[in-house]
């Protein structure tokens, strides 16, 4: 069962948005990685259609 | 729908286990494929006369004075918007040329052969800093030295690099790479390589002293000797990737001061472009600010294509000012590029990343996915002919160029 | 001269760490030398014969570290031995170059941390779900702290999770507590064996900083976001975390948290308690009891009761006991009303809510609708209570702040009380005012001075008008903010601080019911 | 040595779920042709920031970031950094966990024949030069240049020093009971007297290829006298008895053979491993190769 997997795992974050989530964490002694994250196709919604098309999604 | 990742490492192996070596030189009219008399060759996707920039317009006038098809800049200028001389990419004839890219057809090209693939790449010689014709100049200096070049400095590489058998272009990237080039902006390892291999054989097959020691002097005079032979090796990888059904690998990226265009494995010989920019953060020579730079120009870029120049950067830490940081930012500018990029090219190692191989093929979904665009390690000209090289710094590729190819993929495919 | 020395069984360095080590140690002052070698027999005779072999190193053996150091005298050999091993413990906790590379991407985010198991996404709703689902396809659980993400995406997500039996926490999901690390806004509780699924923010936060302050503890709490519970989303991530803390073994005591769930919803989260064993304790706030018990949970009328409901059935308090103890504060609590009232003249009527919490928000219109009556709210129970004007108050008022006509371009109200002060002040000029209700929810997230920013308003609008001012802190002494410090600062600034928003909504419920105080 | 007493307590591998759960996170780069990848589960023997070595149904396999390289008992996974790997409680590694479908195998056997043997002679001094150069001051390299025995200073310095001297020097002349003494003796996790005899090993190996004599029966009994309870440091010796390289030692010996232009780098990445085991492997190599090729192999003509 996946989920006791993770209760019963250190837990491991990686942080897509706001930084202050993972300096909390940080703070508490968890392990947190964040992503640089930038908005796919710089937001443009017809390519990132036809990106999800080639992607198989 | 095709298998896109197949395809890809596809791709990337031909990119990979290509055997570039310099097998000889020979005169553009005679080797290049699809050279004509009246044909000049320029660096990027196709532009026409009337949409060509200052640098590059500076190059056509200096090669048809130097071809003797005009005597003034006038003539020149003329002759070029009288639609009888032929505009055409460098890529379209298995040619790169850094800056304007400007081939002639009595200009001496180096020959490089990628054996595994039996295809073959063209480039002139480096005419080294400053007032060039590559940078646009077309004073009597900068034809004179081209007409040494061609006279002097042509046969005498020539006859050494045959007596040499040709020359292992791989193992002298390889090398230089751990000797702090990325082979793009700095190629000072791979020059004084290329020296150590060549000065025998020249002394062996030249006969007087005075033309030995000038033409070792221009070698070891000019850091960036070896640029035009870095991207004539990465031409040569990079052309057997090229058409394969279903690949999102891009095979060329380059610049005509105007455009910047892409070409991708799966789409054949389109271009896809959009305009070129001016590098916002680069280093400028003292003297010279952003108002004096021409938009990105220059064929060079089939370096980052090929997983060197700027994906190699963290390689480079001599030149780390260029990326406005410490040699860790460098490393992380390399690092970054993994996540663009389909493999590695275990040949190119980054000897600070523990040598694992440079970042190598460009999968424009990836930069399309992650937002994430590959970024190019580059010198800047003079936006007026002539003046030549101003600066130099890292440049983004424009994220539309990838948007358009996304759509033509879709397109054709899903 | 000294020798001492330690064997180090099963420890392992690089030969890298040792040498540097050994290196620094022989350095100290007067340490003759310093060594750190593997216990085989070369290495002892080579000791030996450098006078640094200990009795207690003769059976060592070849895959024991032995740490020997010789020195001048006891003093400096016992220092010397001690640094030696500082020195070899701060070698562990070295970081990596690796680490300061921003990784792009989720899928190369693994790469400089392996064994990832969670991802918080709080990007914008329109890209929010495609990295869901990318985390999803790793196997990996995540929280969606964003919101305004399209409804079709959002089932598609939930649907995916339940599939793989992966949390879904989200989207809109402000706080979850996974073993232990407070996720998003989310206060820091003590561990236990009280598992909470919670579809209601601000409501999993006051659950559990009251069961953290009344001694209880959380072993898991899982966020889910308000929408699960809505029928279409047949509460996919609610069943998933309700699932696992049943098999949870540290989990004891399971508490449940939401507005009334769609009945179709309700049944479901029937179906999976009839295989449970554990007690459960439901807070559907504003749900019938009835409905509750009939899917075997023990209904809670709020979330105060839901919490100590639960502490006392984790300590295996008796019922008789509990409805005691809660009999003797609510007469505390009227008391206190009966003494408060009379402070009020007679044009004070009015109650006057400005909430940061949503959920706080609900309850206390569920608490109050039977003791005062109509009460309007931005966010009414009764549509036809709905304010013409959320800026302003008419008769009973309740605002939920955390509203988007109230946060666009605007931080969250828990972060920027700028706007409440404001309309605090001016509520306190109203006359017929009689209780201006505030409530603070601190925790990680929110913001870190509540005391500063609010202390000196509720002392401004005390001079400005007679309005009692009510205030309930959600949070406990371990949040950065320190709970009990800044309950202190609103005292003294003259508020009535209760900890629990239901206590508070009650008190402002008897004072209203009887104005007088007699 | 049973599992039950591998110290590994602290050192296990929290991300590594149990069997059957194969949410798999790494992935795998190269694999060693010694590695059966029939048996997935096993336990963790040492796990440092670079290396976990596991016990993997009785023998040593390792798990390895790229900048360890590969090795008969490697497997590269793809991830600069394994402490992540190592954070909690419990002892058992789950192979299964690692994604093997890229990875490729690597094949530790040395690319050398007797054709090569002139080159790789003349390129032997540049080796020897780069390793009194460039070795780390503690290592076995004062046996190849006598002024670097100035490095030991503490007494216990030199007594490790001396006895490296002389029981390797023993060894050499022909005591192949020598090697008894030699074992075990020294710095670090796989102490150097074990390195250096992993270093002859080697050298009989190559030695054997360029002359086209039998050395295996000899190199399996120094084995056997040399083998410790010390298991990384067994497994070293093993593989080397067995002529199998780690990929590092690979590159220098392909080097040395044929691309004089590439023994730089190779034998600086070589002499990066551990503090001195990159070193004194080397000297062992040297030296032993440099009486060889003066007087044959010394423990054959005693016999």
């Amino acid at each position: 069962m996946k989920t006791l997997d993770l209760f019963t795992s250190e837990l491991k974050v990686i942080n897509v948005g706001l930084t202050s989530f993972k300096e909390s964490l940080e703070q508490e002694g968890f392990k947190v990685i964040q992503v640089d994250w930038r908005p796919p196709a710089g937001g443009d919604e017809e390519v990132m259609e036809a990106l999800r098309k080639l992607m198989g999604k | 729908m095709v298998d896109m990742d197949k395809a890809n490492k596809e791709a990337l192996r031909r990119l990979v286990s290509a055997t570039p070596k310099l097998v000889g030189m020979g005169k553009a009219i005679d080797v290049v494929p699809g050279m004509k008399k009246n044909m000049l060759l320029h660096s990027g996707p196709p532009v026409t006369w009337d949409r060509m920039c200052g640098p590059m317009k500076g190059g056509v006038i200096a090669a048809l004075i130097y071809e003797g098809m005009a005597h003034t800049k006038e003539e020149a200028e003329t002759l070029a918007a009288s639609g009888q001389i032929e505009f055409s990419p460098c890529h379209h004839h298995q040619a790169v040329g850094p800056m304007a890219g400007i081939v002639s057809p009595s200009m001496p090209v180096y020959i490089i052969e990628n054996a595994a693939f039996g295809n073959k790449s063209y480039a002139t010689m480096n005419e080294g800093l400053g007032k060039v014709l590559r940078m646009g100049a077309y004073s009597p200096d900068v034809i004179e030295r081209l007409k040494w070049m061609e006279e002097v400095l042509y046969p005498t590489l020539d006859r050494a690099i045959r007596f040499l058998d040709g020359m292992d272009m791989k193992s002298i990237i390889a090398q230089a790479l751990h000797m702090g080039d990325e082979l793009h902006n700095r190629n000072r390892g791979a020059t004084s390589l290329f020296y150590r291999a060549i000065a025998p054989a020249i002394v062996r097959t030249t006969s007087d002293p005075l033309v030995i020691e000038k033409v070792l002097r221009f070698i070891d005079g000019n850091d960036h000797t070896f640029l035009n032979l870095s991207m004539a090796t990465a031409k040569a990888s990079l052309d057997p990737a090229r058409n394969i059904e279903g690949s999102t690998m891009v095979v060329c990226m380059a610049r005509n001061g105007t455009d910047f265009g892409i070409q991708v494995s799966g789409l054949g010989d389109e271009w896809f472009t959009a305009p070129a920019e001016v590098p916002p953060n680069a280093l400028y020579f003292a003297g010279f600010t952003k108002d004096d730079a021409n938009p990105d120009i220059g064929d060079s870029s089939i370096m980052e294509t090929a997983g060197l120049g700027g994906f190699a950067i963290g390689a480079a830490p001599a030149i780390v000012q260029f990326t406005g940081g410490t040699p860790k930012d460098a490393l992380n500018k390399t690092l970054s590029m993994y996540e663009i990029t389909i493999g590695e090219n275990t040949a190119y190692q980054v000897p600070y990343l523990n040598f694992r191989g440079t970042p190598t093929g460009i999968d424009v979904r990836l930069v399309v996915e992650k937002g994430l665009l590959p970024f190019i390690d580059t010198g800047i000209a003079h936006k007026n002919p002539g003046v030549g090289q101003v600066g130099a710094g890292l440049v983004d590729a424009p994220m539309e160029v990838f948007k358009k190819a996304i759509i033509a993929f879709s397109k054709k495919y899903a | 001269m000294v020798a001492k020395g330690v064997i180090k069984k099963g420890e392992y360095f690089d030969s890298v760490t040792l040498m540097l080590v050994a290196r620094d140690a022989s350095k100290i002052d007067g340490v003759i030398d310093a060594t750190i070698v593997m216990g085989t027999a070369q290495n002892k005779s080579i000791l030996e014969m450098s006078e640094m072999l200990l009795d207690e190193f003769r059976n060592a053996s070849d895959n024991d570290l032995i740490i020997a150091v010789k020195a001048k005298n006891e003093a400096a050999a016992v220092s010397g031995l001690k640094s030696t091993q500082d020195l070899l413990e701060r070698s562990r906790q070295k970081t990596t170059d690796s680490s300061e590379y921003m990784p792009k991407s989720i899928e190369s985010a693994f790469k400089v941390l392996p064994g990832a198991n969670m991802v918080i996404i709080s990007v914008a709703g329109k890209y929010a779900a495609e990295e869901a689902m990318k985390a999803l396809q790793h196997d990996l659980h995540v929280m969606i702290f964003s919101d305004n993400v399209p409804k079709d995406k959002t089932l598609e997500i939930k649907k995916l999770g339940r599939e793989k039996g992966l949390l879904v926490m989200g989207p809109d999901c402000g706080t979850a507590i996974i073993n232990g690390a407070p996720l998003g806004f989310a206060n820091v509780v003590n561990r236990g064996d009280i598992g909470i699924v919670s579809a209601a923010g601000t409501g999993l936060q006051e659950v559990s900083s009251i069961i953290s302050n009344e001694g209880g503890g959380i072993s898991q709490g899982i966020g889910t976001g308000g929408i699960d519970m809505k029928k279409d989303f047949g509460g996919l991530s609610f069943l998933t975390g309700l699932e696992a803390l049943i098999a949870d073994p540290q989990t004891k005591i399971i508490t449940l948290i939401s507005k009334p769930p769609h009945p179709e919803v309700l049944e479901r989260i029937g179906e999976v308690l009839k295989t449970n064993k554990k007690p459960v304790v439901a807070a559907f706030l504003g749900a019938d009891p009835a409905l509750v018990k009939s899917i075997g949970a023990i209904p809670a009328s709020s979330l105060e009761e839901a919490a100590l409901l639960s502490v006392s059935l984790s300590k295996d308090v008796s019922m008789e006991q509990f409805n005691k103890e809660i009999k003797e504060s609510e007469n505390k609590l009227k008391e206190l009303a009966k003494g408060l009232a009379k402070q009020l003249q007679p044009e004070q009527k009015y109650l006057r809510g400005l909430f940061q919490g949503g959920t706080l928000a609900y309850e206390t219109q569920v608490i109050l609708k039977d003791m005062i009556g109509e009460i309007n709210s931005n966010v009414p129970l009764d549509p036809t209570l709905k304010l013409a004007d959320s800026w302003r108050s008419v008769g009973h008022t309740v605002v939920d702040l955390g509203e988007d006509e109230f946060t666009v371009g605007r931080p969250h109200p828990q972060i920027d009380f700028s706007l409440r002060n404001k309309r605090i002040l001016e509520e306190a000029r109203d006359k017929s005012v009689a209780i201006i209700y505030l409530d603070v929810v601190i925790g990680h997230g929110t913001n870190l001075n509540p005391g500063e920013e609010l202390a000196p308003v509720i002392s401004e609008a005390r001079n400005a008008g007679n309005a009692l001012i009510i205030v309930t802190v959600t949070g406990t002494d371990r949040d950065p903010q320190n709970k009990h410090k800044i309950v202190k600062m609103y005292k003294d600034a003259g508020a009535i601080v209760l900890e629990r928003n239901a206590s508070a909504s009650r008190l402002a419920g008897y004072i209203l019911q009887n104005p007088r105080g007699n | 040595m049973s599992e039950l007493d591998t110290p590994s307590s602290r050192l296990g591998v929290s991300s590594f779920p149990e069997e059957g759960k194969n949410s798999v996170n790494i992935a795998a780069v190269s694999v060693g042709d010694d590695i059966d990848l029939h048996e997935r589960r096993g336990v963790i023997h040492t796990a440092f920031r670079h290396v976990i070595n596991c016990k993997v149904n009785g023998s040593l396999v390792s798990i390895v970031t790229p900048a360890i390289g590969s090795g008969p008992n490697n497997i590269v996974v793809d991830s600069a950094d394994l402490t992540s790997l190592t954070g909690r409680e419990g002892c058992i590694c789950n192979l299964s966990v690692i994604d093997f479908s890229n990875a490729r195998v690597f094949d530790s056997r040395p690319v050398l024949d007797e054709r090569d043997s002139s080159e790789f002679l003349t390129n032997f001094h540049f080796l020897e030069q780069i390793v009194i150069d460039e070795a780390s001051p503690l290592s076995c390299a004062f046996m190849l240049d006598e002024r670097r025995a100035g490095f030991f200073s503490t007494p216990f310095e030199t007594g490790v020093r001396d006895h490296l001297r002389h029981s390797y020097a023993g060894f050499l002349n022909g005591s192949i009971e020598e090697v008894g003494l030699l074992k075990g003796a020294g710095f670090g996790l796989t102490p150097q007297g074990d390195d250096l005899i992993s270093g002859t090993l080697i050298a009989i190996y190559v030695y054997g290829l360029m002359k086209q004599l039998p050395t295996e029966g000899l190199r399996h009994e120094i084995y056997n006298r040399a083998r410790t309870s010390n298991e990384i440091s067994s497994s070293f010796l093993l593989y080397a008895s067995l002529g199998r390289v780690y990929e590092k030692f690979k590159d220098l010996l392909d080097a040395l053979a044929h691309d004089r232009t590439r023994i730089h780098d190779a034998a600086s990445r070589f002499l990066g491993i551990g503090e001195t085991s990159g070193a004194d492997v080397s000297t062992g190599f040297i030296v032993s190769m440099k009486k060889f090729y003066k007087g044959g192999l010394p423990w054959l003509q005693k016999e």
